[in-house]
């Protein structure tokens, strides 16, 4: 089943790539972990900060943070595709400079622009700064997304032609056909049924972005061609759920092609995980709705959609993915070096985040919960302790020595307390959600400051053992093998 | 070879947008004479009191334009009010006769003097003023005009037009020099003004 | 309500932890994997059919009757006008008695905002977005004397934390 | 398509797109959604047809892919401007222009069309869906008329139409990837 059509003299060229792409994803992590802590930091007032400030890092850190963890999913779908297909190593790199350019942009028009609109730049806030950001700034904001945007294009297009060229449809790579015909072919690789779905949603994703981005931007030069708030929202919102979602959705590729290595099993596809990867292509496209609970003129069908099918999107996840990894370990002799341990503390922040997501997604709860704190833990949970895991597990393991037997022992600290200094870290946001915090304030009541301290504290420990993950990795990053 | 053809690509944009600034006719239409002012044609006219006069006769003042038809249900009312209004700021700034207002029907079969009478009355109940609402008396002549100045009227279906409103300024000379929103009225007296100081220091001045 | 989230979170992850921490400990010993993955595929199924059953009662008792709609008679109800703008709100009522039942009607004169109403321990009750455009009506029942505020809770821009009006809740006439 | 077809659509619809011309270009709708398409296919059809007969075109598509694409996407690009559809009523040299240009980017269009890379016809049809949908959502909702020459119930229309021709061809992309039983390569 498996064709390796890269010749070997191409290696070391992508295996630069994907150093490239590493550093990168390291890089940009920690410093955007930094305006994390930092935030949390000025609202415990332990940094005096203006609130013009406080919004551009705001909107740095939600920017960074939803494209860095695109690019590490990428990394991840793109070492573990290629083994299946054959992809263009071109891309992935013209993936990689549009991205820095889009960076670039983003910065310029941040850290000079003094654009602070918040990374979902909702309709019309951008052209409505109150003087604090130009029409200039907040155009580089938008084309700097809409460049990173055409990059991730690229590598999809790219990924869709290779999927073509084997499997002849889309439908096929998805096991769609498998799921008809009930003929369930168990060499058909976990890694091309998330990649399909991946590209699906995400090219979905990326059209609904260009139309408002675009449309953002025109708005901004020529603002008599005004477009209706309500459906920007909508757009923005599917465009920024779609996104974010297909980053767990691609870094999860390496829980499935990495944990059988450490628990000695087989994780082939069977008729639920099929079927629970067709369910998700759609309702990762249908389920964006729950972010609109709270405006009222939507159509009620909509939101109803919204709140049961953010519930429904959980079972996949839990039946199939978190169930899977457990059958993994249970009762098997696992090597539990850290790679393991962390794409196993990923499951559970997988599973666990979406507890309070689906909670959330409640609209009598939503009711009073909606845009508090609460809405960054959910996601804090798993992205934090979800997909970041999951990204580190997987460079842990594609950077170790061929022969690694002595383990080191500083890592495995470091896990426990990244592990525990995370949990804590989330449970303030969500405990801030309960006592009715409002997210994305720069200046909190005296009530509330006391959970901002200990999220900041909490925070600057998940920096540090992220600082320290980072500093071991990039020691190791001439050790990176394409086929570990 | 891309590289020229990028750049006669952006060329042919650049020349057809008036720099990427003109989307449409209308934008086009302005941003065109307010760099290249045009000659206003002759027109024989017939105002309310069904005196004939030339456009021609006119030369030396300043003149407001708005084209209307006294059917008109909604805008054509707003464009009375608005003239009505720059009027009163005409006169306050002792303008008023140096300048004069003219509204051109579009619909000169039906709009007959007594027609524009009626019109007129919606919005002063004095007659007598700077300001006249007019029919081409040879509707060729007025059709001709529209299609010069990038006017276009369409029948709606229901017996009246659809048509680019706008205020059009024509100077002392005969020349069509600016087109603004009707509603602006701030930007048009300021126009004005400056046109008449123009005429009175000699510089000359586009506007 | 926010309690209930909270414990309900609480204990679903803490149950994930257990069930975690069991099959953690459980990898000391080597099994053969058909013999586990029989096992352990059979509950599968079944988990699956209490998460749907429990999804539809979860659904219909959350939903029915509709989260948005009156809890009183509408046409007791005050009709109150809220204008949000970068960066304060316009109210055309801000002082009500305990009992009154409110229809907020939320609009927005430039960006999105959020309309919360929070009680005077600083407990949200309820919220509605503003949006430019369109008006979105939030029914809510005056129930405690005191002090009220209203919070804006959608990212409005520079003094989105500012944007806060105090309503005056009196008591029951 | 069959070369056959192609003719017999090509003889069938140049009568048909010049007698109708006056009448397509009453309306905004037919005006930008079907008389300007028809003159792209047109184009399309006809450069369909060169290409069987003279082989040479292939390679000259081969060669001057990357011109003949941008050639046409400026003036597809340029011809959705309002300003233009108004122009090409009131002036003959536009309308002249319309009636060369547009064809030949068909033509240019087909031309280089097998040579891009897949990635780049993905791109492609994206933006052009996404074009379909801005442009119609802008129509849709625009308190004011683009055009001069026809009505904002028309305009309206155009925006219905445009987002419905966004609807047909995403489902037609979608299908044609989801099921496509043929395998590129």
């Amino acid at each position: 089943m498996t064709t390796r059509t890269q010749s070997v003299t191409a290696q070391p060229r992508e295996r630069l790539y994907l150093q490239l792409y590493i550093a990168t994803t390291l890089a940009i992590f920690v410093l955007m972990m930094l305006a994390g802590v930092v935030m949390r930091a000025v609202q415990g007032t332990y940094i005096h900060m203006s609130p013009d400030w406080f919004y551009q890092i705001m909107t740095l850190h939600g920017a960074g943070m939803v494209g860095i963890a695109g690019l590490a999913g990428v990394s991840i779908m793109w070492y573990f595709l290629r083994r299946y297909v054959s992809l263009t190593p071109g891309l992935f790199l013209a993936n990689l400079i549009l991205f820095i350019i889009g960076v670039v942009m983003i910065l310029g028009a941040i850290l000079l622009g003094k654009f602070g609109g918040g990374w979902t730049f909702l309709y019309p806030l951008p052209a409505k700064s109150m003087g604090l950001w130009s029409h200039n700034a907040a155009a580089a904001y938008v084309g700097g997304l809409l460049v990173i945007g055409i990059g991730f294009l690229l590598f999809y297009l790219d990924v869709a032609r290779a999927l073509l060229a084997k499997y002849g449809s889309l439908g096929r790579a998805l096991g769609v056909n498998q799921l008809i015909s009930g003929r369930i072919d168990t060499d058909h690789p976990p890694t091309v049924v998330a990649s399909t779905m991946v590209l699906i949603v995400n090219t979905i994703g990326t059209l609904a972005g260009a139309v408002i981005l675009v449309l953002t931007l025109v708005n901004l030069y020529y603002p008599t061609m005004q477009i209706d708030a309500l459906w920007a929202k909508n757009l923005i919102y599917f465009f920024g759920h779609v996104f974010i979602n297909a980053t767990i959705y691609m870094a999860v590729i390496a829980v499935y092609e990495l944990l059988p290595k450490y628990t000695g099993r087989p994780w082939k596809v069977t008729r639920p995980f099929l079927a629970a990867w067709s369910a998700s292509t759609l309702m990762v496209i249908i389920v964006y709705p729950h972010h609109l609970l709270m405006d009222m003129v939507m159509p009620d069908w909509m939101l109803v959609l919204g709140q049961v099918i953010s519930y429904l999107s959980g079972i996949p996840v839990l039946l199939v993915t978190t169930y899977g990894a457990l059958v993994q370990i249970h009762h098997a002799k696992v090597r539990w070096d850290t790679p393991a341990k962390f794409l196993i503390l990923a499951v559970f922040g997988w599973a666990a985040g979406v507890v309070p997501a689906i909670i959330d997604g409640t609209i009598v709860v939503n009711q009073v919960m909606h845009n508090t704190l609460w809405v960054p833990g959910h996601f804090h949970f798993y992205l934090l302790l979800g997909m970041l895991p999951m990204v580190l597990g997987f460079l842990f393991h594609i950077s170790r020595h061929e022969n690694e037997t002595t383990k080191d022992r500083s890592v495995g600290m470091g896990f426990w307390i990244f592990m525990v200094s995370a949990l804590l870290f989330i449970f303030m946001f969500l405990y801030s959600g309960v006592m009715s915090v409002p997210r994305r304030w720069a200046e909190h009541l005296a009530a509330w400051i006391p959970y901002d301290q200990w999220a900041a504290l909490f925070g600057l420990v998940v920096l540090l053992s992220m600082l320290f993950f980072t500093v071991k990795l990039l020691a190791r990053l001439t050790h990176i093998r394409l086929e570990a | 070879m891309t590289v020229v053809a990028v750049s006669l690509g952006l060329l042919a944009w650049w020349q057809t947008t008036q720099g990427f600034r003109a989307f449409t006719w209308e934008s086009y239409r302005r941003l065109k004479i307010a760099s290249h002012p045009l000659a206003v044609p002759n027109v024989l006219l017939q105002d309310q009191f069904g005196h004939l006069l030339d456009l021609n006769s006119l030369r030396g003042k300043v003149l407001v334009i708005n084209f209307i038809y006294t059917r008109c249900p909604t805008i054509c009312g707003y464009t009375g009010l608005n003239l009505s209004r720059l009027q009163r700021m005409l006169l306050q700034r002792s303008f008023q006769d140096r300048v004069r207002l003219l509204s051109i029907s579009l619909d000169p079969h039906f709009d007959t003097p007594q027609k524009l009478k009626a019109y007129m009355l919606r919005f002063s109940n004095q007659l007598k003023t700077s300001w006249q609402a007019v029919r081409p008396v040879k509707p060729l002549q007025g059709q001709e005009m529209q299609h010069q100045l990038g006017v276009v009227s369409i029948p709606d279906g229901i017996g009246g037009f659809t048509h680019n409103a706008a205020t059009h300024l024509v100077d002392q000379k005969g020349y069509l020099v600016r087109i603004i929103d009707e509603d602006n009225l701030k930007l048009t007296i300021d126009i004005i003004a400056r046109m008449l100081l123009a005429a009175k220091t000699g510089i000359n001045h586009d506007g | 309500m926010q309690h209930l989230a909270w414990y309900l979170t609480l204990i679903f992850i803490g149950l994930l932890i257990v069930i975690f921490v069991s099959f953690i400990f459980s990898s000391k010993s080597g099994e053969s994997y058909e013999e586990v993955a029989r096992r352990d595929y059979r509950h599968r199924q079944k988990l699956f059919w209490l998460v749907i059953v429990a999804g539809v009662i979860i659904s219909v008792t959350t939903l029915l009757p509709w989260p948005h709609s009156a809890t009183t008679n509408p046409a007791n109800e005050k009709v109150v006008q809220v204008v949000a703008s970068q960066w304060h709100w316009e109210l055309s009522q801000q002082q009500f008695h305990s009992g009154d039942a409110v229809k907020f009607e939320v609009t927005s004169k430039d960006v999105n905002h959020g309309f919360g109403i929070y009680d005077a321990n600083m407990k949200m009750q309820a919220q509605v977005q503003a949006m430019p455009g369109y008006t979105n009506t939030l029914h809510y029942t005056f129930t405690k004397p005191g002090e009220y505020k209203v919070l804006c809770l959608e990212y409005c821009g520079l003094a989105h934390h500012n944007m806060t009006t105090t309503l005056t809740v009196l008591s029951a006439r | 398509m069959t070369d056959n077809f192609r003719q017999a659509m090509f003889v069938m619809l140049v009568p048909v797109i010049i007698i109708s011309h006056h009448w397509l270009e009453t309306s905004m709708t037919s005006h930008m959604a079907v008389q300007l398409p028809l003159l792209v296919f047109v184009g399309a059809l006809f450069a369909g047809l060169l290409q069987t007969y003279s082989p040479r075109l292939v390679v000259f598509g081969q060669r001057y892919r990357i011109s003949l694409l941008l050639y046409s996407l400026f003036t597809i690009s340029l011809w959705m401007l309002p300003r233009l559809l108004d122009a090409a009523l009131y002036q003959s040299s536009i309308a002249f222009l319309k009636w060369l240009s547009l064809p030949l980017a068909g033509i240019s269009l087909v031309l280089c069309w097998r040579h891009l890379p897949f990635v780049l016809r993905g791109i492609l049809h994206l933006e052009l869906l996404a074009t379909l949908l801005r442009l119609g959502w802008l129509y849709l909702i625009a308190p004011q008329r683009y055009c001069v020459s026809y009505g904002i119930n028309d305009q309206q229309q155009l925006g219905h139409v445009l987002l419905g021709y966004a609807a047909v061809y995403g489902l037609f992309l979608a299908s044609s990837v989801l099921l496509g039983g043929r395998r590129a390569n």
